[in-house]
Order: structure tokens, then sequence, then C-alpha cells
């Protein structure tokens, strides 16, 4: 293989905006070369990240969720045994509509009820039955009286995992014998919890979140799940439902009010360090608060900074370049 | 007609029903092109509709004192270029106090200002401690309200900019320091995460590249297997084989040539990841069978007394087919070839998977350097939350249309040319 | 760089080498003896020969070169650095090139490295020295064997015409690679999914869902790999678009070809085209914004159930994509029926449109049955217009108006997800793309068969 | 140039007048005026590119199929003028039939081949009268013995001569009522040749015949009149016999003598 | 079945012996020996797809072309089987050269069709000698007159005879030994038959020529010798003359007064 002087990312879709941001002004104010930055998804990330050391294998990967231990494990077997995990910050998962009606005010437990493929019985019986909700109002008579209809991503989706373990889990946890059914049997709960309805009410809509954005605007009786930089991008086109009474705002995302957001993190190969230009420079600019301090211009993309302290432990962690455990 | 008798007469009963018939097929022939045309006609309002506002951006005027104290001769390449720019803003509205306020007035003008600052004092050392009138982009965010796609009416938490941000543009556009100017950029430069600050030349320089490999491998490959299968092979099993094989080829979807590509010339071959290279290499694969199948039809179209007549006069097989055949057949290779370049042009998916769907600022400059290519850009910037690139996307997608008309227009013209019937 | 500049020399070579032949078959013939070929031809072999081997030679080396160079830096490199594991090595050996080319390296290198760098420097420089002698004698021991065979009787337009042959051979062989590398690519995958679903529960299963739980203590849904919704929706999106392009496409390739003065075919035949080269992301937006909404609104406005994601939307975009490939290849074959019998039928008092629909579409058959094939294949296939448009649950429905998945959409999201490569989610994809390409085979298989009988027919 | 002889017949059933066509800049065809008589064969000789085919394409208006055509003056079909925009040109060819230089069968079954005309203009009203309509025109073109157990074969598979009947059977098919033969039987061996002569004879009963012949033996076999085109111009026309023994124009003289060139 | 009369020639260029040829399952030819004699011209006459063309695709190997045609037998071209597989099949059609039934010149110009043989046989080594040989040619083929003026404009652009013509011209323009015709004039008008008839007389000086013709005339007028074909049979061969006054099969008297069929 040739030589290769610049750093080499790939990773999530989420991160990318993010990452690519970094990169830009990493670039333009050091003599490094601008990283390559590629968005293959967090899975596809991990494995090429996990490929392997060497020039032909990227430094860094994006990902939107944890690094899950299968992937440590193929990681370990191809000799990537020291990774650094560091945690940028947060992207908040909303549920937006339309401008032209009223926001919706939605609990996690409406939202478990309006998706899930089974729901508890309404009688109040302890078992499931097949969902049997067809609009809003069934679910809840405080809601409007309009068809039920979610544009949502892909089951490959890591935001798909997290609006699951967030909302959907959240909501089926408010049903008392639901959560001591978790207790007891943690899979049957999660089973339920976890299932989406196939019946139509909610949809899968792919990656483009773009274009999710513009069939809400085509459709205003359907909701729309994604990440909140494109709420921020196209406020004047489309609102957060609130969820649990908290609005979806980056002020409300950061103070940890809102129910829904996830963390997102970038790992490196710590053995590449040191031997391709630039990597630790990258690091530390993405780790400066310029960049992704709650005044800094990746605030600006739309990500929700981390707390100060827990910011200010992970600079440690990306400028020792801990490597995480890998069990 | 005077004389009924014999056939007249009975064809003549069946005439109106017959030319009824004929006007039906004449008119259903004009309907399908209508169609077409009126398909073509929506789709292209629909992109030139949204993205022509793109071909020009928002600059904002600054008086800008190149301050000694900041730049000298020491640090003309890193000095702090976007401070200069800052402190003009902050001069222009002395009034603006506060953090937060002072953050949101110096996101008026693009963070790419600096760098234009700073390539003129690099041009122009004897500007230093002179105060100069400098154009510099504006943000996108003032962009879109100026480009009047956002609603200043609505209420401001559902803004980027909010009333006083909005108050200041108004401000610089009454002084005559806020217009809309030819965005030169958007031609010139790579990518960006600034919308105004990105350009598609980066993305046109790749698909220049992979098209070039794409082009120079699978033209001659193509026509030599088409010549190969339609003038020299036996009929046998083997030659039956390669039929179905390149038939079906051309059935694969591209995406599957994408992982062909990430196995082969990735994993084992290890060519450069993103490169036009590799790319290149996959959409040859990818086109080599449309182009065949193109080349065998137009080989298949020359009549074979032509062939007869060369071999009579004694010439070779290999010298009938190059001096005669193929000459005749080559517009009609041509029209393949431009099919499969079109479509090579326009692929996202396969290059998806061999990493040129990527973040490149810099502009490849040969072959193995990472780039992307322009659908993938497109692709990408259409995913992109800023709201100023959606019509950076719907110009991108007009420029991407501009090559391939522009390559048809050459085609077509070449076919015209030489068309003939038999 | 030195393969750069080798080239002129090589190439002025067999300039020469191609005159020297052409001369040293002119002096033979100069004796009254008749010449087998050309003398070009002797020409143009002597510089096959000249020009070949060198290639491969130099071909052999760009391949060879950094496996050798390495090699032999290791050698040199101190034990600490020799007992690397393999992996380690390369970033070392990273630096290394990276010192020796003046890029940018990461931090301050050790005086090995340096030493390492410069002995790379000069065996590079060593190398491509050997490697020109190397390629100029043999283009020259080329030179010299060939020439020496230039005599009158000697067949140089054969010699010359097998290496043509071989090329021609090898382009055509080029497909059968293409497809063993695909199969290679997609086939292990796609067994390692069949070591964790049963094939038969794939082949056959009514229910597509691929959210089988991946971690131990996740739970799937369904969790369900049957492919059989998922072709469904393939075959529906696809009938749809040829339902447009084929009549579309046909009837204005026969407009056109037959009816139109020719300034108006000359302008609206390139129109059309450039349908198919509009990007596929374009017809995908085109689809999921302007119709997939509208066909929604019909349908509510004539009280039917339309999904916001119909098969009918997508397959209608798609068969738009289609049109241009339909009407150019049809016009193509068309254009390519004689004359004569176009007189022929018009002088028995056959109007045009009989002469079309019963001579000249009967004789153009086999060749629009190739053209609708490719678009047959290019429906199937296509991936970016159904990935925005026809949406991604997997509803085993003839029914054009919901919403169906295609084979194409699942490759892309369960591949560009991010989910684990190694989980049955991602597998699946392979799965998937092995059966549709071998169902895209047996497609063409049968639709050659039918082409070939009617060419029969027809010659 | 005025042409010599009589140009008119008794009972014409076409007349041309002042018949000038050119392609593009090419005169092809100089102000000729001829009649065609009545159940008369009418033979058109004279040398290689003088516009015999050309001349023959103008009578069923077969010249509008090719690009930058141009026809001016009259000809008429029983009075009604054939350049006439109201008239119907389907009308025309199935009245007035023709039959090519270069054998052009369908790439059909001999069967279609014959049948095609037919079926078009609806002259069978059942399957076995459209049998009996392709058995007689083969019959009557000589090829029924020959084809008659393959009659679901392509007609492209047959021999030059063969296709070539094949096509002339095609055209009597229809049954028109003028039929024009551009070197039928370029491609025929004598045996066939004999065969379509004495179908002229037959044919002459009921139709008008316009042949073009490379061949004087021949025209003067079949025909009752003969046409001399030279150059575009048509140079003498009269009665066969009289044409052959004692032509007027000095260049006819030549041509028939074997002088010419 | 054996031919009558003498296969033999007495100073042989080619000699054929059991010649069989089959398309696929179809037998053309039936165990045909004959020879073809120095400086003589051999017409080969027979009713239609009786397989004279195929006989003489044969001669030169034409029919290698011809998908599932299979030849059996020997055929030499002075004493070399030109069906060893070691033999140059390019210079044995250099040597063999041929005419086809329907003219079909090149897409390129007059002069281009005629200069195309000579320049890949290298047989000109100046521009001026090029232009020697397209001239000769065109002027031994009777077409230079009529296209001196116009040797840039497409071959195809030419009448149906003057494109025969320029065929035979580009054939003789790489003066082979043998030149076959396969009914070189079916589509000649009278005057450009008799230049060719009296090109094939100054021809035979040098050449050997084997013509195919469906005109007993005109193989009674060219040709030294004559083989008549019936159904893939060679029924007799012998003296021209002899053959036209004193045939002695059965079949061939027939045939020559008009009887067959
Ligand atoms: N489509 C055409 N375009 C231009 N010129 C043409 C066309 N067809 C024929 N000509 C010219 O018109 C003249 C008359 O041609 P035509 O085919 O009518 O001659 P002909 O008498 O039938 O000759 P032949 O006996 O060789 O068939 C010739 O000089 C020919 O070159
Ligand atoms: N390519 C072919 N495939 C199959 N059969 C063929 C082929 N070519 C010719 N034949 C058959 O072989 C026989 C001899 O054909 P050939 O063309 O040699 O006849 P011919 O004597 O030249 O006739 P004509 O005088 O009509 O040209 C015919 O019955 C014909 O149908
Ligand atoms: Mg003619
Ligand atoms: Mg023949
Ligand atoms: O690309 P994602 O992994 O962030 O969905």
């Amino acid at each position: 293989a040739t030589a290769r002087d610049y750093i080499s990312i790939v990773g999530s879709s989420t991160v990318y905006p993010f990452s690519t941001t970094v990169a830009e002004h990493f670039g333009k104010t050091t003599p490094f070369k601008t990283p390559k930055v590629e968005s293959t998804g967090s899975g596809g990330g991990f494995k090429l990240f996990c490929a392997g050391v060497g020039v032909q294998h990227p430094d860094i990967t994006n990902a939107s969720r944890a690094i899950k231990p299968s992937e440590k494990q193929t990681c370990a077997q191809n000799g990537v045994r020291e990774i650094v995990q560091v945690k940028i910050g947060y992207d908040g998962i909303v549920l937006a509509q339309s401008k032209k009606v009223p926001a919706m005010h939605l609990s996690r437990r409406d939202i478990f009820l309006a998706l899930a493929k089974e729901v508890p019985d309404p009688s109040g019986a302890e078992k499931t039955v097949p969902n049997p909700y067809k609009t809003w109002k069934d679910v809840n008579p405080q809601l409007p009286d309009v068809k039920i209809e979610v544009l949502g991503p892909p089951p490959t989706s890591g935001t798909r995992d997290a609006f699951l373990e967030l909302a959907m889990q959240g909501g089926a946890k408010s049903f008392k014998w639901l959560k001591e059914l978790k207790k007891k049997d943690k899979k049957l709960f999660k089973k339920i919890a976890h299932t989406l309805r196939e019946d139509g009410a909610y949809i899968d809509a792919g990656e483009n979140d773009n274009l999710i954005v513009q069939k809400l605007e085509a459709n205003p009786n359907a909701l729309g799940i994604f990440g909140f930089s494109y709420l921020d991008q196209n406020a004047d086109k489309i609102q957060g439902a609130f969820v649990d009474g908290v609005e979806p705002t980056f002020e409300n995302i950061s103070a940890q009010k809102y129910p829904l957001s996830r963390p997102l993190f970038f790992y490196v190969k710590k053995a590449h360090v040191g031997t391709i230009p630039g990597i630790q420079e990258y690091i530390a600019e993405f780790t400066s608060e310029k960049a992704w301090g709650p005044e800094g211009y990746l605030a600006d993309k739309g990500l929700i900074p981390l707390p100060d302290e827990e910011r200010s432990k992970m600079r440690e962690v990306a400028r020792k370049l801990e490597v995480m455990p890998m069990e | 007609m005077e004389s009924h008798s014999g056939i007249a007469a009975v064809v003549k009963k069946t005439l109106n029903r017959r030319y009824r018939a004929e006007r039906r097929f004449r008119r259903i022939g004009l309907a399908a092109v209508a169609v077409g045309l009126l398909f073509l006609a929506v789709l292209f309002t629909a992109i030139v509709s949204k993205g022509y506002t793109a071909f020009q951006q928002t600059h904002v005027l600054l008086d800008v004192y190149v301050d000694p104290d900041v730049v000298h001769v020491g640090n003309l390449d890193s000095a702090d270029y976007q401070g200069l720019i800052k402190a003009s803003l902050r001069e222009l509205f002395p009034d603006v106090k506060g953090h937060r306020d002072k953050r949101n007035l110096y996101k008026l003008v693009s963070s790419g200002a600096g760098s234009i600052l700073r390539q003129k004092v690099l041009e122009d050392t004897s500007l230093i401690g002179r105060r100069i009138q400098i154009w510099v982009p504006a943000d996108d965010d003032v962009d879109m309200v100026i480009k009047g796609h956002v609603d200043r009416s609505l209420p401001e938490s559902q803004r980027r900019l909010n009333n006083k941000s909005l108050a200041w543009v108004d401000a610089l556009k009454e002084q005559g320091r806020l217009e809309k100017r030819w965005n030169l950029t958007f031609f010139t430069a790579g990518d960006s995460r600034e919308p105004e600050l990105a350009g598609i030349w980066g993305a046109t320089v790749g698909s220049f590249y992979t098209l070039l490999i794409t082009l120079s491998l699978s033209f001659p490959l193509g026509t030599a297997a088409a010549v190969y299968l339609e003038e020299f092979a036996p009929r046998n099993r083997w030659t039956d084989l390669l039929e179905v094989n390149i038939n079906n080829l051309a059935a694969v979807p591209s995406i599957v040539f994408g992982l062909l590509g990430l196995a082969v010339f990735l994993n084992f071959f290890g060519l450069p990841r993103s490169s036009p290279l590799v790319g290149g290499l996959v959409l040859t694969l990818m086109t080599l069978p449309t182009i065949i199948i193109a080349g065998r039809a137009a080989l298949q179209s020359v009549p074979p007394s032509i062939r007869d007549a060369a071999l009579a006069v004694g010439a070779s097989k290999m010298q009938a087919v190059f001096h005669h055949v193929l000459p005749l057949a080559l517009p009609g290779m041509l029209t393949g070839t431009i099919i499969g370049m079109a479509r090579a042009l326009g692929e996202t998916a396969p290059l998806l998977m061999v990493g040129m769907v990527a973040f490149i600022v810099d502009i490849p400059r040969g072959f193995t350097d990472a780039a992307t290519a322009l659908p993938v850009q497109i692709f990408l910037w259409a995913d992109s939350p800023e709201r100023a690139f959606v019509e950076k996307t719907s110009a991108a997608i007009m420029v991407l249309l501009g090559f391939l008309i522009l390559m048809n227009g050459a085609a077509v013209f070449l076919r015209n040319r030489y068309e003939r019937r038999w | 760089m030195t393969i750069g500049v080798l080239w002129i020399p090589l190439v002025l070579l067999a300039a020469t080498s191609y005159l020297l032949g052409r001369k040293r078959a002119v002096q033979a013939a100069s004796t009254g003896v008749r010449l087998h070929s050309r003398p070009t031809y002797y020409g143009t072999y002597v510089a096959l020969w000249c020009l070949l081997p060198a290639v491969g030679v130099a071909a052999l080396w760009i391949a060879l070169e950094p496996w050798v160079l390495t090699h032999l830096i290791v050698r040199d490199l101190p034990d600490s650095y020799r007992h690397l594991p393999p992996d380690r090595l390369g970033l070392v050996l990273n630096d290394v090139k990276n010192l020796a080319t003046g890029a940018m390296v990461s931090g301050e290198p050790d005086a090995a490295l340096r030493a390492a760098a410069d002995h790379y420097r000069s065996l590079r420089s060593l190398g491509a020295s050997a490697m020109v002698v190397a390629c100029f004698s043999l283009a020259l021991l080329g030179l010299f064997w060939s020439i020496r065979r230039v005599r009158a009787d000697f067949r140089a337009r054969n010699q010359v015409e097998r290496v043509i042959r071989g090329f021609l051979i090898l382009s055509a062989t080029l497909a059968v690679f293409t497809t063993v590398g695909i199969v290679l690519s997609v086939l292990f995958e796609a067994l390692r999914f069949f070591r964790a679903v049963p094939p038969w529960e794939f082949f056959f299963g009514l229910q597509w869902s691929p959210q089988m739980a991946i971690r131990a203590d996740q739970v799937g849904s369904s969790g369900a790999f049957g492919m059989i919704p998922v072709f469904t929706g393939t075959m529906l999106i696809s009938a749809i678009a040829m339902g447009l392009a084929v009549p579309v496409g046909l009837f204005s390739a026969i407009y056109l070809s037959e009816y139109a003065s020719r300034a108006v075919r000359a302008v609206v035949k390139p129109l059309l085209e450039i349908l198919a080269g509009v990007p596929t992301v374009v017809y995908g937006f085109f689809a999921a914004l302007t119709v997939g909404p509208t066909i929604r609104h019909m349908g509510e406005w004539l009280g039917l159930e339309v999904a916001s994601e119909s098969a009918l939307a997508a397959g209608l975009v798609m068969g738009i994509m289609i049109i241009p490939f339909i009407s150019s290849l049809s016009d193509d074959v068309i254009n390519a029926v004689p004359q004569d019998l176009r007189d022929g039928s018009l002088a028995l008092g056959a109007t045009r449109s009989e002469t079309i629909r019963q001579v000249v579409l009967p004789a153009a058959l086999p060749g629009i049955m190739g053209g609708v094939l490719l678009g047959v294949s290019r429906a199937i296939g296509e991936t970016m217009i159904v990935v925005m448009a026809a949406g991604l649950s997997a509803n085993l429905t003839m029914n054009p108006l919901q919403a169906v998945t295609t084979v194409t959409v699942q490759i892309v999201t369960l591949l560009v997800g991010d989910q684990e490569f190694d989980s049955p989610k991602t597998l699946a994809a392979f799965a998937l793309g092995l059966v549709l390409f071998l169902v895209t085979l047996v497609l063409n298989v049968i639709s050659l068969a039918v082409v070939r009988r009617y060419r029969e027919q027809y010659e | 140039m005025t042409t010599v002889g009589e140009i008119r017949a008794a009972n014409p059933r076409m007349t041309c007048r002042q018949v000038n066509v050119y392609y593009g800049d090419k005169h092809a065809i100089k102000n000729v005026s001829i009649d065609i008589g009545r159940n008369e064969v009418l033979a058109m000789i004279g040398p290689s590119g003088c516009g015999k085919s050309t001349f023959l394409r103008c009578l069923n208006r077969m010249n509008d199929t090719i690009e930058g055509c141009r026809v001016t003056g009259t000809i008429t079909l029983d009075g009604q003028d054939i350049y006439d925009p109201d008239l119907d040109v389907v009308l025309l060819r199935a009245q007035v039939g023709m039959v090519f230089q270069k054998p052009n069968p369908f790439p059909k079954s001999i069967y279609d081949n014959i049948a095609y005309g037919p079926k078009i203009h609806g002259l069978a009203r059942t399957r076995s009268e459209l049998d009996q309509i392709v058995e007689t025109s083969l019959q009557k073109a000589g090829l029924w013995d020959e084809v008659k157990d393959r009659l679901k074969h392509p007609g492209t598979g047959l021999s030059g001569g063969q296709q070539q009947r094949l096509c002339i059977a095609r055209a009597i098919a229809v049954s028109p009522e003028v039929i024009l033969m551009d070197e039928p039987c370029s491609a025929l061996d004598p045996i066939a040749t004999a065969r379509i002569e004495d179908l002229i004879h037959e044919l002459r009963e009921q139709y008008t015949i316009v042949i073009v012949t490379h061949s004087m033996q021949q025209a003067a076999r079949v025909s009752q009149r003969t046409a001399f085109f030279h150059m575009g111009d048509l140079i003498e026309v009269g009665p066969t016999d009289r044409i052959f023994t004692r032509p007027r124009h000095s260049l006819t003289e030549d041509y028939i003598t074997g002088r010419f060139g």
C-alpha cells in the first residue's frame, strides 16, 4: 500500500456533520492535511475500524452509539486492542410534526401505546393484545383525533435503537405489571417494549432525514423521528412534539431535561497515534472549548454539548489517550 | 374514385376503419413522445426552480483595518484574520454589547471570511496597516433570509436568526453593504461544512478522473468484447455462457458492483480507498455489459454483404471487421457508450461502497487521491441538515445535468452524422 | 517518477522498431519475392515484440515493487522494529515512506527511521534504474529476435492478428471474471447468513422483518427473514415501471423513427435521452416529494386508501427513468430493419401503421425484447429511487397503492445501517444480493432463449 | 425533348403528362408523358441508371417514401389524379401493385407473406378463403409445388429466385388492377422466368402490367408496347414489334442493335 | 449420381473431387467433381435453388462465413488443397476473386471501393499507381466514363447496374487469378452486360473465370465449358457448344429446350 499522510475517519452519519466541521477547521488552521471523513454509518464504521492496524485502516471512527461487545471482540481479534473512546455530546431524538397543526404533547406512555405492536390490554388485564389504536385520540383522549402515522428510522439505524430504549421502553415501564415483568422476564419485557407495529402506523422511512422533513410538510398529520439538528435547521417548517411535557430545545436537551437524547462518540486507534501525522492535534481541536463548548462552532451545527464537568473529564481522556477497557 | 370495380371496392369498405386505426396509432405515438417530454419538463422545472438561487451568494462589504499589531511579516500565514473581520463588524455596530450578542453579530459573516482576507493580504503585503474595503460572503443563515427562503414573520424562536440579527442585516442592507453576487465559490471550491464556502469543483474533478478511467477502459474493452462475440466467436457452450453472463451483468444492481469493488479492488488488490481509480474500475465493470450489448446490436445491424465484399477481395476477417464493419457500427456503439457513461456519471450506490462518500476538501490531483464524485456530493448535501444545502443540492444537480447534456449533445452530433438506414 | 518518463523512450523505441520491421520487410520483397503480408504488419509485429515484454516487466515491477522494497527495508531495520507485528510494522513503514517522500510526519522520527528512509529512497531509485535497464534490454531483445524472423514468407499478419484476437478474447472473458468476482464476494457472507437462518425459512418465508436479536440482552421483534414479500415488492414495482416505460418508450421510438420529421427527431431523441442520465437520486426526490403526495391526494379524492410511499409512485418514476432506455434501443433496432421490407408492405397497400405493426415490429422484435430486458434489469436493480420513495415495510401485497419494499432497498438499508457487520441483519443483505443475482440470471437465460428462437425464425 | 412515337393509348388506364422527378437537385425524370393502356403490357427498357425504376415508382407513389424525392406533372389512374392530395395512397397501392428488383420477402412464414395483403385489406372472410388465396397466388407464381410442404417455414430461407417468385405471388394475392414490375426476373433462372412470363400473359387478360426489364428479349416476348428511356428522357415509345424491328429514333436503334455506349 | 460428360480439363487450374456441401442437415451439393481449366470460362447453369451459388462459394471458401455450412471432398488450386488447415484463406481469396449476385459496394467513395483491395494487398507503392489501378479497373468494368467526375461520391449512390459494375471493378482491381461471378449481370442492362461479357472475353487471356448465370444465352456467349446443376447434383458438363447443341443427359436437354419443371 502507498504511504498515507492524512487522517482517515469513518463512521456515523449523525456525527458526520460535526466531524467534518472539525476536520475543516483543523485543515485550515494547522499545517496538516484536511482529514478524509467518510459517512459509512456507525456499524460500517466499526467494521472498517476494527479490521486491523495499519495505513489501509481508518484511524478514527464516529458512532452514534457506544461500541458493542461483539465489535470490541472483532477489534481485539484483529489486533486493535487500544481504543480511546471520546464522548462528544448529545443528540436529541425528536418527534417532529408540521407547523400547520398545534404541537402535540405526548408522554412516553402515549408513544409506547401508539407504536408498540402488542400493548397492554385496555381493559386492564395483565396481558397484551395486538395494538388496537387507530388514532391518537384512541390512545389518549386528550390528543387530537388524527390517524397515527409516524415516519421513523429503519431497524438498521442507531437512532431507532436509541428511540426504542428511551421512548418505548420508558413508556412500557409506566405500566406497573410490565415494570415487574422486566425483573422477572427481561426478554419478554423487551420483546413487548421493542417491537414496533407493522400495520402501517409506524413507517420505516429510510435514513434521509431531510426527506422526512419534507414529507412532514406535505402531510401535517404525520410525525417524524430524527435528530435534533434537522429540527434546528427547519424550525420554520416543523416543530418538535413535547415529550413528557418538555419541548425539544437546545437548552432542554443540554440540561438533560428532555428525556429522549443519546450520546455521540468517536473512537481513536491508539496504535496509529504517532505514526499517522496529526491525530493528536485533531483530537485536541475537537475537544477544544471553541469547538465542542456551549459557545463553540459545533453547537452551532446542532451538537448538544456535554455538561461542563463531563466535558473536562472527556478532554482529559482524549489528551492522555486513555484506553477504554476491552473486558 | 370512379371505378369501384375489383379490389378498390373491397378495400374501400375497410378503409375508414383502417385510417382510424392509423390515426389512433399515430396519436398514441405522439402521446408517448409528449408524455416523455412532459416528464422531462416537470423534472427540470422542479430542479431549476429550487436550485437557481444557489448561483448567487449574499456578500457583506466590510471596512477592515489590517492592524499591524495583528498581522505582520512574521505571521502572515497564521495571523488571526478572522479577528480583524470581527473587529470591523464591531466597528460597524459599536452599540453591540454583551458576549451573546457579539457572538451573534460575528455569525453574520462566514467563518471563511478570514481566509479571504488572508489571501488578499498575502497577495499584497502593502495592505498591512491600511484600511481596506472587502466583500466577504455572508453566513448561510443570512443568505437564506436575503433569498427569502425563511419567513421573517415567524416567531423568533422558530428562526435561526433572532430579531436583533435581522435588524443588523437590515441595517447592513440599508447601508448598501449587503449584496447578492455571483457565487464563484460554488464552481471553484471543494466541499465545505459551511454552505457559503462549499463548491462542486472537487467533486467535478473527482467525477472527471473517475469517468476518465471508466471511459478509457470500458470503451476499448467493451468494443473489443462486442467485436469478438459478434464477429469471431464460434457458437458453442462457452460463448453461450459468455453471452448469458454479459446480459446478466447488465441486470446486476449497481450496488452489487460496489460490493465487488470493495472485496476485490480494496481488500484483495489493496488499491487506495476513496480513489477515482477504484471508483472508475467499479464503474467500468458496471458499464461494460451495457456497452457490449449495444455494441453487438450495432454490429448486427451491419449487413453481411459488406463482410462478404471485403472478404472476397482478400481481406482477412480481422481486416474486414476493422476496415468496414466496425466503422459502420461505430455510431451505434457510441450510443451505447453514451448511455453507459451517462449512467456512470449519475451513479451513486456503488461509490458508496468503495469509500467515495467522503468529506474531502482538497481538490484531487490524481487518480489515487481521495475524491468524491458529483452524484455522491449531491447525495451528501441532500442529507445535510443545513438549510442552505437544499438549494446547493439542486444547483449541483443542474451542473451534473449540464455535463450530461453536453456529453449527449456531442455524441448525438456524431451519431447523426453517421446514422444510416440499410 | 521514473516510471512516468520511461514510457517516452519506450514508445520511441517501439516506433523505431516498427519502422525497422517495415523496412526489412520491404527489403525482403525487393528481391522479387512476394511478401506474405503488408509491410506495416511486419512493422507492427516487431513493435509488438519490442513493446509487450517490456510493458509486462514494467507492470510486474509496479506490482511487486512495494513488496520487494518493504522486504528489503525491514531486513535492515533494528530488531526492535523488525519484531513488531506485521500491522504495526506497516505503520512504521508508512512513517518511513512519508519521511522519504518528504511528506508530513508525526512526531520526531528516530535515527533508525531516518536511516531507513534514506535506504528506502536509494533502494527505490536503484530499483527504478534496474527496472529501466531490464525493460530496455527486453525491448531490444524482443526487437532483435523478432526482426530476424521478418522474411518474405513470414506470416506477420497472422501473428499480429493473433495478438489482437487474444486481446479481443480477453476483453470478452472479463465478463466471466466479473461474475466470478461478484459471486465470490457475495457467496461467503451469504453462506454465513444461512448458517444463522435456515435457507427454507429465507426462501419461503412470508414475513420479512430483519429485527433479530443482535445482542444477548436485546430482544428483536418478529425477526423474520422470509424474502417472499421483498421479492413480491420488487416485482410489483418493476411491473409498474415497465407498464409505463414499455408502451411510452416503444411508441416514442416508433413515432420518432417512422413518423416524425428529421428535425423533430433530431431534437426530441436527445431530449428523451437526457431522462436516462438524470441521476437516480434526483428521481428519488421527485418520486418521494412530487409524485408520491400527488398520487396520495388523487387517491383520497377518489376515496381510496393510498400509502404515502405507494408502490405506484416509485414504479411510475422508475418507469420514467427507463423510458429512454426502451425508446433509444428500440429506435436503433427499428432503424436497422431494411427499407426494402417497408417498401414491400407499403406497395401492397398497407398503411403505415399496418406496416409497422405487422412487418417492422416483428422483424425488430428480438432487438426490442433485448431493450425491454435491459429495462427490466434496470428496474429490478434500481436502488436510489426505491430507497427514497418505496419505503421499507415488507407488505406482501399486489396492491400498487400500498407501500412495499424491494430487494435493493433492503440491501442498502441493511448495509449502510449502523448494526455490526456480522449480525444476520447485515449478512441478510448478501443473501438477498445472491438471490437477486440468481434471479436475474434465470430471467436472462429464459429471455435469451426466447430472443434466439425469434431470431432464428426471422433470419 | 419530345418523345418519338405514339405516347397515347386507345383506352388508357393510366396517363402521365409532363412528369418530372427530382432527387434533391438531381433531375432524374425529365418531362415524360405516356399512356398506359387497359390490358396491355408496357415494357420499359433503357440503359442502367436511365430512370426506369424511378418512373415506375411514380406510378404507385412509392417514391413518397424516398426523402428528397419530388414529382411534378400529372399522373392519373382511371382519370383520377394520383398526386391529388385528397387521393388515398393506400387505395392506390392496393390497385397498383409492385414487385421489386431485389426480392424482399417479409421475415415471416411463406404463408404469412402471401396472406399479409389479403388480411390487411380484408379480402378473405374465412381461414379457408385465405388458404385458397395463398394457394392460387403461389400457383400462379409457379412456386406452389416447391413450397407447399413448408408453408410455415420462413420466406427468407428460400433461394434468391424462389424469394422473388414469392414476392410476385404476394403482389398477386391482393388482385391489383395494375401491376408494376421492376426487373422482376433479374434474380430468376430461365424456367422460373418463363413461368413468370406466362403468368404475365395470363394476367394481361384482367390486368394492366408495366414491366421494367434489362432484357430486350423479355420485352419482346411479354409486352405489347415498349418505352425506351435514356438519361431521364423518354426517347421513344410504340408497339413492341415496331420498336424492335423499325425503331425511329437513332438512340433507340443504337440501343437495340447493341451499338450503344 | 455420376456426371455425364468430361469433368476433367486438359490443364486444370482448380480441381474439385467428391465435393459435398451441407447447410446443417440440408445436403446442398452432392458429390460434385469437376476441373476448372486454365484460361477458360466455365459457366454454371441450372434452375433456381440447384446449388450454383453454393458451389461457387466453395471455390474461394466464402462459405466459411456461413454458420453451419460444412464442406467435404477436395478442392485444389494449382495443386494446393484449399481446405488444407495450413492454407491462408486470405491469400486464397486474393487469388480467387468474387462478384456477388446482389451488388454490395462498401459505403465509401467510389475510389475507395476500388482502392481497398490493392491497398490491403500492397499492390500500389504510390498514390499515382493506386490512381492508375482504380482507373484501369473502372475502365475494364465499363464504368469509368460514368463516374470519373465523381470518384469521391459514395458508391452506394449509384444505380443498381452501376453498383454491380463497381463491384466487378473492385474484384478486378486486385488482379486475381480466378474470378468467380455469381450472376454478375442479373442487375445489368444489355449494354452493360455486353461490356462485361467483352471484359470476360478479355480477361480470359490471363485469368480463369467461373460464372453462374441464369441466362443460357449468356452462358453460350461467354463460356468455353458449361456445367449444368440440378438439385445439388452436377448433371452434365462439357464444351459449351456441345452442351447447348447436343446435350447428353435428358435433364440437360429438357432444361435447355425449356421443357423443364
Ligand atoms: N434515392 C436516390 N437519390 C439520389 N439519386 C438517385 C436515387 N435513386 C436513384 N438515383 C439516381 O437517379 C438515376 C435513375 O435511377 P434509377 O434507379 O431509376 O435507374 P434505373 O434505370 O432503374 O437503373 P437500373 O437499371 O440500374 O436499375 C440514377 O442516375 C441514380 O443514380
Ligand atoms: N444459408 C443457407 N442455409 C440453409 N440453406 C441454404 C442456405 N443458402 C442456400 N440454401 C439452400 O441451398 C440450396 C441451394 O442454394 P443456392 O443459393 O446455392 O441456389 P442457386 O442455384 O444459387 O439459386 P439461385 O439461382 O436462385 O441463386 C437452396 O435450396 C437453398 O434453399
Ligand atoms: Mg432500376
Ligand atoms: Mg444463387
Ligand atoms: O449513521 P448513524 O449510525 O448515526 O445512524
